[in-house]
């Protein structure tokens, strides 16, 4: 092992697999699915998902070790295409996650099969509630075990769960629902469970009209009664109760989630704010707008100034996200930097964006070009997956070793 | 004397505008950005309180009154409750006010139009489509032929609501700029319908001047023509007013869901983290805002104000963009989602670097 | 009244007499006592001790209504000569304050004449303790009555004393000591008191050594059975107990002294500020670099850019500093104005000569100019009299009625 | 592939620099700022552990182990230490490694002087006392005459350590930056001790050169000349580097009073004001190290580096200078007075826009 940032070969070739897909099945139908918020964009997801389990299907390895590391360039060469269109392929997205990560190899193979064959599919997390926001140990949807059916019987509210819609009105698809199993164990007592489509008891009462991602369905879930089999709970049944400062295995198992979607979602971040910084430069190249990086001193231009500090900052996020991706790789636990990788991100990008927008004037502004759009998709990078606030949180814990209940 | 209050008379006018926009323009605000529409009876309410009229001489059937300082006041308390409507209600000063200032006595007899009972709107084209547009260079050009003035080239964000039927085109002749009255009408001028990321409200078009001609007496000012770097410095004023409008718009909105919002069984409002960021939005939008009002002040005494008029105006454009967008992130995901303001905020905000006198004082 | 920038006359020539002080009797020593650190500046201060008590005087108003923005204009003109300079003034300082804001008229006859006759002499203010830094509630340092001699006895140790020890050493100076005189009260046991030169009991065990205003003697002042009269004590001295919340009306009081000084010590702030911004926009134009305020877009320095910004947040400084000082004058409450005038100033000129030094290259980093030391001036302004977090906290305190037991 | 982890070798390297600069460097550093000077036992010490010469070739009695990467890694665990005392151990790496580099045969025998076991200082004359001094374009010049080359003009923050024989002076031959070896005692050749802000241990000098003659082989390279970019890069890449130590450094003091100093009864650390900004100081830390590495990793392939240079210098120096500013302010009064080392990791850290080659890798 050495420091090096000379990618695999598997590396380089999913990237430009994924960066063929960027350009001619995401930019061609940005716009349009920007205006037509909700539609389901099938000129790219059919594309999508032929690739995804067609011959060959698609790499998501770069070889040895390099796994994750992969997932998070290819996650880049998409959101440069279209962050919205990308939340809607057709795959088990961050429910596939919670699956691969708690489930058991049966669990795995009887939810997570369907996305290889067949129509495309869906897969969503729903965590977030009306009255909970940051706060997942306050979950109030319950799950209760029906001793005579063996089923649990799911009842709540869910918001803000990406692709829920999708998930839930394609066969094959699948919600992963957490739930308390005992609120008096608090955190101890959120479970993991698997809602596939067609189950009844659950219903989409409504996506999100919003800033950016509209491409994105960003669903309201409610469940009243909903049964599903005792073998959709991801995980065990038993309930820790815990202490507020120690224990809570199951929670934070549950919240170990995070540490693998957050590069994810920073390498979603990279991929919005590189399309909008390539952008500039390309454009201010047409113009005749050169950016030096040796110019004298008194002679820099603010253009310049602004464009190195967006390089900078585009690659500290990059390299920022990589080093959490390749802990995965190594078995290594990286809830710090993961949640480094994802508050850097969140926040680089927003800028990166609002001064790529800044920086060519009224065409920033207008609608004819993607920049604006760049911008607001870039902004949920530093809300979702644990906004920029519980992000810092999640740092200064570890950085002071710190627990949740001393530094909230 | 230094002094920061304003006088009764101002102190009036700010309490009726503070309620008008709460009370009427706030609750239009969402359903206008949604719609892309500007609310015609809001508008219509607006005009009846004189905010613009009354800064138009009394010969026109004005108020006589006009000032850049009760300008700037007015701009943010309208921008409070929302910048495209805000724009809307002001835009008849787009016209009037530069003829008011610079017109010649031919022109100044349009200013009844905008003093009048009706709302009449104005229209300004400053700012140019492309990525460089410079205000104290357009690259549109006004050239003399006979007695007439041939205008060509292109304009972006030029307020164009319905009912327009004038608009003042800002050009560059012999490489001064100088502004031209222009009919909606005019042959050689297009006029396309623009979607822009924010301030949705106003409706905006985009200008295209192929060979438009216009008589000599349309040239703003006739043979004096206009002090064109006055009329951007009134323009950066009241933009930097209204930034001021829109942030505090966002940090209220912000503040007020921070006091309420629960999370870990307190208001987040409780959190330092959250609370700091509020009383940083508080401290700038506070210091932006005296910005403004110097300049607009130096505006008053009628001197040059091109370098108070810049600190103003960046220093609350870049005001107006962090709170908005920490206000999007106090709100967290509700931050995100168009059921809440703050997103508009943001947007709107976004448009301040590249406007140009979409309001005068 | 209306809205004006307009200064009055006399402010005018106030600031213009600072000013002269300023180029003639600080410029000069500005290096000289910041390499000789503590040691007392007498090039400077027997011409201002001269001008203070001379005839005429020093003018400290500015007209009707006027009188703290005209302290404001001429503190920052002397800041801009030199803010060490200016904190070794022979003049009561913050000690003044207090007697002024709290005393009788017969203490304020009694402490602070003497400074308009004789040989030069120095007012300081002790608040802060080893262990409680920005906690002025917490102050350990205590006073008893001592009711056979009816005398106040003091006991504790205080440190970063403002001109403690010039206060201390020269005849006539005084001290302001806070203390409590009931522990269990809290904050509302809390007092000042005078302690004047000469007073046995209390000495000066050392003074800090700093990053910068050198020529400021910030000390450490030990109190043993330190004996002073009781009408020393300033205010009441009946103890109001306060359940947290509410009340304290005592210590509401002795904290006031800071609405009053905040602004002033923004004003500091913005005389160093302008001083680093003058120089280096002085220093552009001998080496020909203009300042354009209507540079096309795409042409713009980044050096342009920067003084730009470096003026814009000067001015809204030095703005939000008037303006908590003009509700001085209006009789006004200024509590939320004077921390943001504070938080503003400190942080703002902290930026701006941090930048100029950048601005200026090697020039800047070298000693052979005073634009380093500015930088290393400014700091302190982001530091005492509330740090800018402690500012912050108030402002937030304000904007969301919250009290400081729910906002802390 | 893509890795962040250095090798075994380089983490005994960097466990064992971490341990001097804590245990011999850190104890000295407050000593040394005040009374500006080196510490002599320390770089004897330092220079025991045979950092630079483990980088020379072996040929000249070194490890035969340059690289850019190892180089960084030294560089930030140094500075953690001290900058000024770090720059002072690697300064014999100023000569030597452009002349392992670039040096003709002849040059390359001096570097079994910087191989010895004793410390032998080495000094780069790089940035020039101007304000806006462009180290791609320096102003001092280098002429030929004859079998000469003679040297005009002024160097500042140039390394002067007691036994400094040599310095490498850069100057612009026909416009292009050549390097030139010239002897302390050369006639024409003054050197005034320097007093700076901050790095007060390291003794620099500025120099001038008023018609310094060298002969024609003293130029670096020979006729072949020598790449002056790759070791200005170099150079920004050991700073950015030694800015993120300045910066960790900052930082670990920060953080571990804060976890340590009691405000209203409880730590200073767990107020979210204070935690947020210690967070936001480790990520920024983080993140511009890897762009060190990354523009070092770039080096090491003998590519061209200077955008990457340039990036992670900048984000350092930043970084840095935000970090040391926050670490002030986490110690409030403390932070501004010397018994503590803040304030002389700001005044370290406000040096690093205007270094240049002050150490390589």
């Amino acid at each position: 092992m050495a420091i090096s940032f000379d990618a695999n070969p598997g590396t380089i070739s999913g990237r430009d697999e994924m960066h063929d897909i960027a350009v001619n099945h995401m930019r061609p139908w940005s716009r349009k699915y920007d205006v037509q918020e909700h539609d389901m964009p099938w000129e790219f997801v059919n594309p999508m998902w032929d690739r995804a389990t067609g011959k060959g299907g698609l790499k998501l390895d770069g070889g040895p070790g390099d796994g994750m590391v992969t997932v998070c360039v290819q996650t880049e060469e998409l959101c440069w295409g279209d962050a919205g269109l990308y939340l809607r392929s057709p795959s088990p997205l961050l429910g596939g996650s919670a699956v691969a990560a708690a489930g058991t190899p049966e669990q795995r193979e009887k939810f997570l099969s369907p996305f290889r064959t067949g129509k495309p599919k869906w897969g969503a997390m729903a965590i977030t509630e009306p009255q909970a926001g940051s706060d997942a140990a306050n979950i109030q949807t319950t799950a209760v075990l029906d001793d005579d059916t063996n089923e649990w019987v799911l009842n709540g509210t869910k918001i803000f769960c990406t692709a829920g819609d999708a998930a839930l009105s394609h066969d094959g698809g699948f919600v992963v629902v957490w739930a308390t199993v005992d609120k008096s164990a608090g955190r101890g007592g959120i479970k993991s469970f698997v809602v596939t489509a067609g189950t009844k008891g659950i219903k989409v009462v409504g996506c999100e009209k919003k800033l950016g991602i509209r491409a994105s369905d960003t669903a309201t879930l409610v469940l009243e009664n909903c049964r599903i089999p005792y073998n959709h709970l991801l995980g065990k049944a038993e309930v820790k109760k815990a202490d507020d400062s120690k224990g809570d295995k199951g929670f934070k198992g549950a919240m170990a989630t995070f540490d693998a979607s957050r590069p994810i979602v920073a390498a979603m971040a990279v991929g919005v704010g590189r399309a909008a910084l390539d952008f500039v430069k390309e454009e201010l190249t047409r113009q005749g707008v050169t950016i030096r990086y040796d110019s004298p001193p008194t002679q820099q231009t603010a253009i310049e100034r602004d464009v190195i500090d967006m390089e900078a900052e585009l690659q500290a996020a990059r390299l920022l996200t990589w080093r959490a991706a390749k802990m995965i790789d190594r078995g290594q636990r990286n809830n710090l930097e993961a949640s480094m990788a994802k508050a850097k991100a969140g926040l680089a990008v927003t800028k990166i964006t609002q001064k790529a927008v800044e920086l060519l004037g009224p065409l920033g502004y207008s609608q004819k070009l993607l920049v604006e759009k760049w911008m607001r998709d870039a902004k949920i990078n530093d809300i979702y997956e644990g906004t920029q606030q519980i992000n810092q949180l999640i740092v200064a814990r570890r950085i002071l070793d710190y627990s949740s209940s001393v530094l909230r | 004397m230094i002094d920061f209050q304003p006088t009764d008379e101002q102190q009036l006018v700010i309490d009726t505008v503070r309620d008008f926009a709460a009370n009427e323009i706030r609750p239009k605000a969402r359903e206008c950005d949604e719609s892309k529409q500007v609310p015609e009876k809001v508008i219509t309410l607006a005009h009846e309180l004189g905010l613009v009229a009354n800064a138009l001489p009394e010969s026109a059937g004005g108020g006589g009154e006009r000032s850049a300082v009760t300008g700037v006041l007015v701009a943010e308390e309208l921008a409070v409750g929302d910048l495209g409507i805000a724009l809307a209600i002001l835009s008849p000063g787009l016209c009037a006010y530069p003829i008011a200032e610079f017109g010649t006595e031919e022109q100044k007899k349009g200013l009844a139009h905008y003093a009048g009972p009706r709302f009449a709107p104005g229209s300004l084209a400053w700012v140019e489509p492309r990525f460089d547009s410079d205000p104290f260079r357009p690259q549109t050009t006004a050239r003399r032929d006979g007695n007439e003035y041939v205008l060509d080239g292109a304009k972006c964000f030029v307020p164009w609501l319905e009912g327009t039927d004038t608009v003042l085109v800002v050009a560059a002749q012999d490489g001064v700029p100088q502004a031209f009255l222009v009919s909606r009408t005019a042959a050689g001028l297009g006029a396309e319908p623009e979607r822009n990321m924010g301030v949705l409200a106003l409706p905006t078009a985009e200008l295209t001047l192929s060979g438009v001609r216009v008589p000599a007496s349309a040239r703003l000012g006739g043979d004096a023509g206009a002090d064109l770097r006055r009329v951007l410095n009134q323009g950066r004023v009241a933009l930097a007013a209204m930034a001021v409008g829109v942030a505090r718009a966002a940090f209220e909105t912000a503040r007020d869901y921070a006091k309420e919002r629960q999370v870990f069984g307190v208001p987040v409002a409780t959190k330092q983290a959250i609370a700091f960021k509020l009383a940083d939005m508080a401290i700038e939008i506070d210091a932006a805002r005296l910005l403004a009002w110097e300049a607009a002040w130096k505006l008053d005494r009628g001197e040059d104000t091109t370098r108070e008029a810049l600190l103003a105006k960046r220093q609350s454009q870049r005001v107006a963009l962090e709170v908005a967008d920490g206000a999007v992130q106090v709100f967290g995901g509700h931050g995100y989602i168009r059921d809440y303001l703050p997103e508009m905020h943001l947007r709107n905000a976004r448009g301040f670097t590249c406007f140009e006198a979409l309001a005068l004082v």
